[in-house]
């Protein structure tokens, strides 16, 4: 994902903020490959897998473990 | 089986290209008609292989695309179909959208808004993340009046809703989303065979056959954000 | 000459009629995209003959149905094509509404609006008539990209607005309303003759007259209102 | 034209209510046939002939003498 998508993307929960932590970016600098988004407000934490931003609610996200 | 594992599997098993292929016939009318300008956000909800998105880019210069679906295998086979940084895909439920309120210019979802948990309250979620006078395209094959469809429920673990042409628009007013427009449009490319072929395997007729796509083809409903 | 002598002359030579027939192939389709729910009120911006409106009568059962001209031969004709009770016209102009704030709930035109003497005005006035979540549905065959429709300016001693695609949504924003959608429709029922017979007196060569009914068709624009 | 229409016409000129003078029905009792509008605000009055009120506006509707 791009950085910028972090400008209107939000916790899905309770649509705060998310800050993103231990990025790894890519090759040419602005794509984030991995990593985690953490929510302001309520501190539920969002990984980021091959670039792919994971922001199913927590009971979904945790219905079959990766 | 939840969105995840069941649409994980279509995914590995590459229906997502081959609703690509079956959709576009339809869903390009529907696209062509979003009144897009050059730079503005799109959102597309239950993405698959991402091609409405990646489209909208290429004809109409969308700023930015997003794809979203609740299957990982789905996203990550979409983002693997494009080199576009202007197109990103993401995992994530249409009953909690993880976009800031007015944050979306255009919303557009084919063949998927039925499968919300709560379509209702995923309504009001398009509404949220919508900026005014932002749209909502939203087509789906599977309604009410389209009566052929009602069997597919039971090849699929997910709870479908399958309301009629009324309740969309209803629906959508209940979440604070005027209409803007409803239609049918009619699959005018795939081919039915000749009248001594049938019954199929799929269909009993040649004339249901017709029905099915020349005349319910794909249900369209605009919503508009007030 | 003004609205009112050219329009009463084509009124009196049965034009109104000859319009209604070459427009039905495009606006039917058009006209089956509003969003009307049975028993709202629509306004028929250049009625004409008035078909429009008798046919939302009929096929989705709109309450009451005004068609306003400003040409009183095309009115007297439109209110002889109808016994329906539920059915008025008016002889009044696009630029002065004689209509109440938020009375109307669907405002239809049909290859009239460009003759408005000022096109923004008249939609403000459009805007203002219409109920919030009310639609405009504006649809046009003289525009910008249609350059087939360019000539016919020396026709008719009326100034025409002669808007592109952006143009019109443009202007639908400046007067306040969204845009739910911008679509081109094509026509796909005129006769085309075959290749021996062009040029006709109409057309020099059969590639320009299918472009201009079956590509370019009809511009449809909606509005809606916040 | 049918009563109901008055609820919702208005004076073209300043959109102010009208009122029906010199009404004349038809046969069902419930068609205007003929009358006068009048704009309570202005007083521009505007008339019915054969059931078809002409709220054209007084310059556009006098350019050709009736
Ligand atoms: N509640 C939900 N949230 C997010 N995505 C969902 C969902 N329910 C279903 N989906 C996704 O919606 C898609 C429906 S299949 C349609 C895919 C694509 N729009 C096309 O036209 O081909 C699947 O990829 C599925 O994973
Ligand atoms: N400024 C104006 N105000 C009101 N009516 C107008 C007008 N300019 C043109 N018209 C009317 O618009 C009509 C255009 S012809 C189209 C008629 C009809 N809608 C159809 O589809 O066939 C004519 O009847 C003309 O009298």
């Amino acid at each position: 994902m791009k950085e910028s998508l972090l400008d209107i993307l939000r916790c899905p929960m309770d649509k705060h903020e998310l800050e993103l932590e231990d990025a790894e970016y890519g090759e040419n600098g602005d794509e984030i490959v991995a990593g985690t988004l953490v929510c302001v407000e309520c501190g539920e934490r969002y990984r980021i897998e091959d670039g792919i931003p994971n922001l199913l609610p927590p009971d979904m996200r945790e219905e079959t473990p990766a | 089986m939840s969105v995840r594992e069941e649409f994980d599997e279509w995914a590995a098993n590459g229906k997502d290209r081959g609703m690509e292929e079956r959709h576009w016939h339809t869903a390009k009318h529907a696209l062509a008609r979003i009144p897009l300008e050059p730079g503005e956000t799109v959102l597309d909800l239950g993405c698959g292989s991402g091609y409405a998105g990646r489209a909208l880019r290429e004809t109409k210069g969308a700023g930015r695309v997003y794809g979203l679906d609740g299957a990982p295998e789905m996203a990550h086979n979409a983002a693997g179909y494009t080199d576009d940084p202007a197109v990103g895909y993401l995992v994530g439920d249409f009953d909690s959208l993880p976009f800031a309120d007015d944050s979306i210019d255009h919303v557009w979802s084919m063949e998927a808004f039925y499968y919300a948990a709560d379509p209702h309250h995923a309504l009001e979620e398009i509404a949220r993340v919508l900026r005014p006078g932002g749209t909502f395209y939203c087509a789906v094959n599977y309604y009410e009046e389209n009566v052929h469809s009602h069997e597919w429920q039971e090849f699929i673990s997910i709870e479908m809703t399958r309301w009629d042409r009324s309740q969309y628009r209803e629906g959508f007013r209940n979440a604070g989303l005027s209409v803007g427009e409803q239609d049918t449009i009619p699959d005018r490319e795939i081919t039915i065979p000749s009248e001594e072929e049938f019954p199929t395997d799929d269909w009993d007729s040649r004339e249901d056959m017709v029905e099915r796509y020349r005349e319910y083809g794909t249900l369209l409903t605009v919503g508009v954000a007030p």
